[in-house]
């Protein structure tokens, strides 16, 4: 029974989506319809030619902009809307290509680490089964681990770094600054967003892997700790923005109910105003981490560049290699599986991140209805 | 050959490269790969595009206080560029810095250049270990699809951070080396030096000095490694190397600097010491990490004989006494003996 | 139902021992930043002070705060001082220092040599001991004696020099070995942040309002360091950088200015090797980014505001912009590198590289102009639609010019952030390490028609090119060797080249904000 | 604590005894030709009832108040008759409206047209963020009725003295002329909210419409601003058809011909001359709510 | 056009024959102890005179009213007494507040201290998101007065019991209790507005102030909402002291003891009993604006 309801409803749902075509098109000036269809068309010819990697895909190309051009002096409501539902695509078609082109490319390396789980065999299993990632040598295998193991370390340290000074900050910014200060802090904690992450590489392997190795006697100075450290830096603006965000996005007649019964501003911060924003605040955190995950290039210079796993596994003196560091340091003199596997990271990464985002949104949908339903 | 870089945005096509492309005249050269071949290759490239004319003196040519070494072979009025292509029939351009075709070089490494020079992205592949260990081919394979230019020898030593030289250890036996970078010996007081954990530290993966020192040291281009570290270049392991005080690393003779010291190194009694006025030293061709510097080109339907005429004009230059001199000896590698210098000029197509 | 007791409005009698407490503060706020600038190497530990080495006099100043906490705490309690403290300090605090009291001691008994079980009974014991005495006890001597007893403890041991400047332990099994040159200024911050706090508390009563003290302090401080870490950065790569950046600038003479390492390149004859072609590699490239990108968001961001049913559809197009905008640099490195680079002459390039950043700015784009555009407030629309006018005219008359302030300015901040982005273009674009001027692309003059398709061609776009983040980087990895005269200097001149580039366009967008703010409030 | 009442009464106390609405009290018919004639409305948004059956006639060239307390309908009322409520999602609408004896609900109803016809005011004052003079003309510009393009310019087509002109007659018909005749390149946002409001009514003017729709047009504003815009109203009925709503009676009683009583539920309870719902009204409910005793 | 007046006369027309105002109209002195003393209160925002020199003397456990036109400064007014006004970055106050014979803007006065006596009460229902019962702990629980947590109950001093009585008292005190006795845990944002405004108000009490301050406490409200606030505002006068501000005459002369009148520019022109007020009151302006002439 329910199963036919929902079908009736798809199909009355498509029959109203089909007469509102037809109305659209009956009511349109049949020129205009022309043009954009024409000029719509083109696009997409050109879409595929360049997906086919043909020569000829700038004739399409140039035909769209022609067509456009011309569609633009003569029907330009009906172009722009067109134009801006074909932009909207590419929007969609972004997401699709890197999905699409990243997994591709990744194939031969999970099948080439089939192993079988529990008797079955499963394409891929092989990287997080053992811990071996050599490329040269034989065995030659492609275990993730020793990077996710990197990877888990740096996130880790980062988000202590990032999340009780973010929310810190955020606080500050948010509920305590004088208004002079905020003004300064706010754009000044927005710079440190700037600071491109290579300089950060590139001062942490001048001077602070040098240091480290000295002031802590290591064996060598990369260490999980400090790109730890100075990928928290980097992911703190993150933070800071996105959770001051939530809290500036409490209402004012919150805050001012317990001001008014003589509750201090601490007090109604942590009583109020951070439990209002608590989902936007952890969302903020999500996306800090999602940051550190990705961050690249700092980790790239800074580490040691080696696939293992450090002993004891929490050394956090050791500083290996991490998912972001090992795609950039091996692409383009790695082939074949080995540079499929590099792809296997960024498929890992990929998800990995995707998800931390997606609970990110909906965690802040999920506050955003809890505080609309509280005005 | 690859091509030049004109190519369209269909990519499915491969032209190849003489003067073709009309208007722009003969295209760029490029290079890519090995970080060892890089200093000469760059240097190479930098003086070629420089165009210095005749009477600079102190790129090209000669003035009243100096000349350049091996001007008394060559003694032209013609700017640097010029005249190496105008060896090959191109029109010299006659300005400074406006070579007849421009060069340029890529830094990565030897496998990276093997890779781009089969795959036609560039004219010129660089590397430090024989592509057939680059590419996994055969010799056979090598020799149908490419032209191997060697414009060089590298002695490749074994250098150790200054302090540790200092604690004494100045000379290793391949065995100890092998047990290094095996894993074997982690300590340096098992080999004679300070109780200190031993810094090791490899070059990346794919480069052709990875590839050779596993080869001629380890015995196999695949022979397994256990290193704390690995770099993309040489020149960062010279820089790894001096900002530790207990490391190891193999690099290009190029490299040596302050704060490292080249150790000798004890092959089955014979010991080949890092200084050129020694009896066995690493100079020698009998040096078992003694390699040749690669340059290859390769062959298509196009340039059968694989090595068209700018890039014959350009490698030529290296393959004078001028250039042995300004773009091998001075940046600390090898010369080539003069028998092998013409043998490498046969390889070229012949001058206009 | 008045009250029986009215407490007064205003608190006095306590200005004495106020002041005390804030003196206690401030000087706990001067120990944390000497610890801070010890650590950083500012400082030696062993620097005399008054005659002493410096870790013996922070050890005395932290042995007289962890003392007069202490003190603040029995002042309240045997009544000498009018405090409101709760019954008990809480059980956040008990918590934290029950943590912080069994780090000491499972440290300080494995520094005896105790075994791990020894260490997990001494580590217990002291955690137990630390939170029954914050717990229990009323306010003000739980969150005083924990606070001043761990203050004691850590002054003692500089004092003595237990803990001293040649001290050095090594972290069994971690390859790594402490001294007393990090681990005397970091027991200085530690105890210094928590004097400074508990002192703070003592400052405003306990209770309630003490708490606020305190927590502020932590917050000022650690809002604080923030500010001086940026600072700092900012000036260590300034002062770096700057002999490299003014390497042969003058002023006067023929063009007015010179300034060789932004004007030339890194050729061999070149008189001051600079970085013009990676600065106009890095122009080119977010030109391209912002052609491709800019476009498209604001295209998309219109239909999505403007056409589109708010429904599924444009729920499925925000989480996928949201999923592009925290998508890693280096994925959408690998997506230029497996899209992109086949499909323009296999090799790296300039417009792989170009199109792989507009991805990447693409959701940035789009998400500020949706934002801007939402913020369009409706009355403008219903306005414009009750004179009849139609909706794309809206958009396009009303609609668009409102939303341009938000629009500009979340496409600078964008371009800020792509601008220094070296994983992409990486792995689409490349370029020399040390290019010399020729090599600097020339993208206007390169257009070239042909008879066969494409038609079009341009070879500069289709070569690698450098930009300033990836030569930073290839300076890095090739080491700072090559034919220019201070290599150091050339790659921090540049370091501090790219930080001006990308920190120009965050200026200008905060100021445009700024700018947009102020003249919407006017 | 004076004039207390306790709430009790048909009016107030919820649930018990509700005096029902008589359809006579609201079939009122004022001289003069129909303008719109509106049957048996009525508008949901989503499962909200908001206006219920209400029928009834507004004549040309005279001022219509709509009062009633918050939340009753008046705004979903005055939206209806320009077709404003289509822009709302979840609004659906029943039942005929005609303006000039054509239904503007049927199909085929080009709702530019419409609006260019019925013209309408806001609460707030919205101009747009442009200069005064740009205000006016916007509605112009934008029917093609004035060319003002570069492409205009060139091909002469643009007519500099027209839009003047058009600007002039408007601004002075909204008696906002004399104020900003030196200033019609400033910012309209630098207007106070009274002269804002003013542009508003000239930009509507501009388009030339019939009639004006004003949902609560003075209540952001000070007195003296609200005075002005009340006068002007009354004084624009003499061209025009007005229809305003207002929270306050007062204004009501000031301005309007006749008066059309909402109260909560969406009813309609009572449509007569404003004179008449003032001093005598048919309804109890509509007799507390004017008394003030709730609302 | 009924009762057009056509804005002549002292009041309404701006810039010429403005009624003075005059000190003797607003020097009203009510029965029984003063609770604040209001002397030569000046509040500016910025560059916006808000407040006037205000001066008025408020009676303990009566209502007081305050009514005005949009914008004239009543919550400005009512913000000063408690010092929420702090919040407002842009706002600077001169002139004395004193409560109880103490300045509450002198130097070194304790904020918290002062709003637990002066209690507030918003326009809009704003409970925590939190359940019905810590809504009304809340204030206690903050000030130390109950303890709740883990910790308390480990040491036994947690008094759940006195906790209970206290949250039913205010409840009751609220007229709430009987509605939500059955489900003190559920999430406030669950209750109607008028139960929500209700709770807001027992959260108020909670705390025990002296005072109540309500800015327009039932402009969310629906009419039978309203009445009930009404109510509770009458009952709460004979314990506390309460000062609300309202936009409905008719609920301040239903409500109120004595009524100030406040007019645009923030003067208060007129403080008295509110029959006097509403029945005779000395200033044109003031007749004006309760007649409906203008606001
Ligand atoms: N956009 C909307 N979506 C859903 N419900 C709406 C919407 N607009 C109005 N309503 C509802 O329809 C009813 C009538 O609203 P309307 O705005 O017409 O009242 P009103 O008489 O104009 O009130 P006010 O005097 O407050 O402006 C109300 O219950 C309101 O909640
Ligand atoms: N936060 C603020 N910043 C600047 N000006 C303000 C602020 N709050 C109020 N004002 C100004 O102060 C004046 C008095 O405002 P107030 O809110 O006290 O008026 P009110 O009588 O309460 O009006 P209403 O009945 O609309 O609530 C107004 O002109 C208003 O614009
Ligand atoms: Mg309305
Ligand atoms: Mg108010
Ligand atoms: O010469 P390599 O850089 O490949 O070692």
């Amino acid at each position: 029974m329910p199963f036919n309801t929902s079908q009736t409803g798809w199909r009355a749902r498509i029959e109203r989506r089909l007469t509102g075509a037809r109305e659209f098109v009956d009511d349109t000036d049949p020129e205009a319809l022309a043009v954009v269809t024409a000029s719509m068309g083109a696009l997409l010819t050109a879409f595929i030619g360049f997906l086919l990697a043909s020569p000829w895909t700038a004739v399409p190309f140039g035909a769209f902009l022609l067509v456009t051009g011309y569609g633009w002096a003569r029907h330009q409501a009906l172009v722009a809307r067109a134009i801006s539902l074909a932009m909207t695509t590419v929007t969609l078609l972004t997401l699709g290509l890197i999905v699409v082109f990243i997994f591709a490319e990744s194939i031969p390396a999970f099948r080439y680490e089939t192993a079988s789980v529990f008797g079955v065999s499963v394409p891929g299993a092989g990287m997080f089964t053992q811990a071996r990632w050599d490329a040269v040598s034989d065995p030659v295998r492609y275990s993730l681990l020793p990077m996710i193991h990197g990877t888990v370390m740096v996130t880790t340290i980062a988000t202590l770094v990032a999340a009780p000074l973010g929310v810190a900050a955020a606080l500050f910014i948010a509920e305590i600054a004088p208004p002079r200060v905020r003004e300064l802090v706010k754009p000044g904690i927005e710079i440190l967003a700037g600071i491109p992450s290579i300089v950060y590489g590139f001062i942490g392997f001048t001077v602070i892997n040098p240091w480290a190795s000295g002031a802590f006697d290591l064996n060598g100075g990369s260490t999980y700790l400090f790109v730890g450290m100075v990928v928290g830096l980097m992911a703190l603006p993150t933070v800071v923005s996105v959770a001051e965000d939530a809290l500036t996005s409490v209402p004012d007649v919150m805050k001012d109910g317990s001001l008014a019964l003589g509750a201090t501003d601490w007090q109604s911060m942590t009583s109020i105003t951070l439990p209002a924003a608590f989902s936007g605040v952890s969302a903020a955190v999500l996306l800090g981490v999602g940051r550190a995950i990705g961050e690249t290039m700092a980790a790239t210079v800074m580490l040691a560049g080696v696939p293992r796993i450090s002993d004891p596994l929490v050394n956090v003196f050791y500083g290996y290699e991490t998912l972001t560091s090992l795609i950039a340091r091996g692409y383009g003199s790695a082939n074949g599986v080995h540079e499929s596997a590099l792809f296997a990271a960024g498929v890992v990464l990929f998800v990995t991140v995707l998800c931390l985002s997606i609970g990110s949104q909906y965690i802040e949908a999920r506050m955003r209805r809890r505080l609309g339903g509280a005005e | 050959s690859g091509n030049g870089g004109d190519d369209d945005d269909g990519g499915s096509e491969e032209s190849g490269n003489t003067m073709s492309s009309g208007s722009s005249g003969p295209s760029t050269v490029t290079a890519e790969g090995s970080s060892t071949v890089y200093p000469i290759s760059n240097k190479g490239s930098s003086y070629w595009n420089s165009n210095s004319p005749a009477s600079d003196g102190e790129y090209w040519g000669s003035n009243d206080e100096s000349s350049v070494a091996g001007w008394d072979q060559i003694e032209t009025d013609m700017n640097i560029a010029d005249y190496f292509a105008s060896l090959y029939g191109f029109e010299p351009s006659g300005e400074r810095s406006n070579p007849p075709f421009a060069t340029r070089v890529a830094l990565s490494h030897s496998g990276t250049g093997c890779e781009a020079v089969r795959d036609g992205l560039v004219d010129i592949g660089n590397s430090s270990g024989p592509i057939t260990a680059e590419l996994d081919i055969s010799e056979d394979e090598r020799d149908e699809n490419y032209v191997d230019h060697v414009v060089g020898r590298d002695g490749q030593p074994v250098f150790v951070s200054q302090a540790i030289y200092d604690a004494g250890v100045e000379q290793l036996t391949g065995d100890q080396i092998r047990g290094i970078y095996q894993g074997d010996i982690t300590n340096w007081s098992e080999v004679g030096g300070p109780d200190q954990e031993i810094y090791v530290v490899g070059r990346a993966e794919g480069s052709g000095t990875d590839t050779s020192f596993r080869l001629n040291m380890l015995g196999d281009a695949d022979a397994p490694m256990d290193v704390d570290t690995r770099l993309g270049q040489n020149q960062q392991v010279q820089q790894v190397l001096q900002d530790n005080d207990n490391a190891i690393g193999y690099m290009a003779l190029a490299f040596s600097g302050s704060g490292i010291q080249a150790i000798a190194i004890d092959f089955e009694g014979t010991v080949y010491r890092p200084d050129p006025d020694a009896e066995n030293t690493i100079f020698d061709s009998e040096y078992p990490l003694n390699r040749d510097l690669h340059m290859y080109t390769r062959i298509d339907e196009e340039t059968p004989e694989g090595t068209d005429k700018r890039e014959a004009a350009f490698l030529n230059m290296f393959l004078t006494e001028f250039g042995q001199k300004t773009f091998v000896e001075d940046v600390n590698y090898i010369t080539l003996p003069t028998s092998d210098i013409e043998a490498e000029r046969e390889k070229l197509p012949d001058q206009a | 139902m008045s009250r029986a007791t009215r407490t007064a409005l205003v608190r006095d009698d306590r200005t004495l021992y106020e002041a005390v407490a804030g003196t206690a503060v401030g000087l706990s706020g001067v120990a944390f930043v000497v610890g801070l600038t010890a650590l950083l190497g500012l400082v030696g530990i062993d620097d005399p002070v008054a005659g002493v080495g410096l870790s013996v006099a922070l050890g005395a100043l932290l042995l007289a705060l962890g003392a007069s906490v202490v003190g603040f705490g029995m002042a309240s309690r045997f009544g000498f001082v009018d405090a409101a403290p709760q019954p008990s300090a809480g059980i956040v605090a008990a918590v934290a220092f029950t943590a912080i009291w069994g780090a000491v001691g499972a440290a300080a008994s494995g520094a005896a040599g105790v075994g791990t079980g020894g260490r997990l009974a001494l580590g217990a014991v002291l955690g137990g001991t630390a939170f029954a005495a914050t717990a229990f006890p009323r306010e003000d001597v739980g969150s005083t004696a924990p606070a001043g007893a761990l203050a004691v403890l850590c002054g003692l041991s500089l004092l003595t020099g237990l803990i001293a400047p040649g001290w050095e332990r090594a972290l069994d099994g971690y390859n790594a070995t402490l001294f007393g040159d990090t681990v005397v200024p970091a027991v200085v911050l530690f105890a210094s942040l928590v004097t400074g706090w508990s002192a703070a508390k003592a400052y405003g009563g306990f209770g309630a309002r003490g708490r606020n003290v305190g927590a502020y302090v932590l917050i000022y401080l650690v809002v604080g360091s923030i500010l001086a870490v940026l600072v700092g950065l900012v000036a260590f790569v300034a002062a770096k950088g700057l002999p490299g950046l003014f390497n042969g600038f003058s002023l006067g003479g023929s063009g007015l200015v010179s300034w060789p390492f932004l004007t030339s390149g890194a050729g061999l004859t070149a008189e001051v090797a600079g970085v013009f072609p990676a600065l106009l590699g890095t122009i080119w490239l977010v030109a391209g980014a912002v052609l491709f990108a800019v476009p498209t968001g604001v295209g998309a961001a219109v239909f999505l505001s403007e056409y589109a049913e708010q429904g599924r559809f444009t729920g499925a197009v925000e989480v996928a912009t949201n999923g592009l905008w925290s998508t890693p640099s280096i994925v959408f490195g690998l997506f230029g590198a497996a899209f992109l680079i086949p499909r323009f002459g296999n090799q790296k390039s300039l417009i792989a590289g170009m199109l792989t950043l507009g991805f990447m700015l693409l959701p940035l784009v789009l998400i500020t102009s949706r934002e801007a555009i939402l913020a369009v407030p409706d009355e403008y629309r219903d306005a414009s639609a009750a004179l009849g006018v139609s909706k794309w005219q809206t958009v396009r008359s009303v609609v668009l010019p409102a939303a341009i302030p938000g629009v500009t300015t979340g496409v600078i901040l964008g371009v800020g952030r792509i601008a220094g982005e070296t994983a992409p273009i990486l792995l689409t674009m490349g370029g020399g390490v040390l290019p010399a001027k020729s090599a600097a692309p020339d993208v206007l003059g390169s257009f070239r028609l042909s008879a066969s398709p494409p038609f079009v061609s341009n070879p500069s776009l289709l070569e690698a090119t450098s930009a300033l983040p990836y030569q930073l980087y290839a300076l890095i990895t090739a080491g700072l060797s090559g034919n220019i005269q201070n290599p150091q200097e050339y790659a921090w001149g540049l370091a501090l080249t790219l930080l001006l580039v990308v920190l120009a366009f965050y200026a200008v967008g905060i100021a445009t904000r700024y700018y947009f703010r102020r003249k919407l409030h006017q | 604590m004076a004039n207390r009442t306790d709430g009790q009464g048909v009016s107030t106390t919820a649930g018990e005894t509700v005096e029902e609405t008589r359809p006579e009290w609201t079939s009122y018919e004022a001289g003069g030709e129909t303008k719109f004639a509106v049957d048996d409305l009525d508008v949901h948004y989503g499962d909200d009832h908001a206006l219920k059956g209400v029928s009834m006639d507004i004549p040309e060239r005279s001022v219509t108040a709509l009062i009633g307390p918050s939340g009753c309908g008046k705004s979903t009322f005055l939206r209806c008759l320009n077709r404003m409520n289509d822009r709302i999602r979840a609004a659906s609408v029943d039942g005929t409206v005609e303006l000039d004896g054509e239904d503007v609900y049927q199909d085929g109803v080009d709702l530019v047209e419409l609006r260019k016809r019925v013209g309408m005011v806001f609460q707030s004052p919205n101009p747009f963020p442009k200069s005064i003079r740009e205000n006016v003309s916007y509605g112009p510009r934008k029917h093609g009725d004035i060319e003002t393009g570069l492409l205009a310019r060139l091909t002469g087509r643009a007519e500099p003295d027209r839009e003047e002109a058009l600007v002039e007659r408007s601004l002075e018909r909204a008696a906002l002329w004399e104020e900003v005749s030196d200033r019609l390149d400033d910012n309209a946002l630098g207007l106070s909210g009274g002269q804002q409001q003013r542009l508003c009514i000239a930009r509507c003017l501009a388009v030339d419409p019939e009639v004006i729709l004003m949902d609560e047009p003075a209540s952001a504003l000070d007195p003296i601003a609200t005075s002005k815009i009340e006068d002007l109203i009354e004084d624009l009925a003499q061209d025009y058809t007005v229809v305003v709503v207002t929270h306050s009676m007062q204004q009501a009683a000031r301005v309007s011909d006749q008066t059309a009583v909402f109260l909560t539920g969406g009813e309609l309870v009572e449509y007569d001359d404003t004179e008449k719902i003032f001093e005598n009204p048919e309804s109890q409910r509509v007799e507390d709510y004017i008394s003030g005793k709730f609302g």
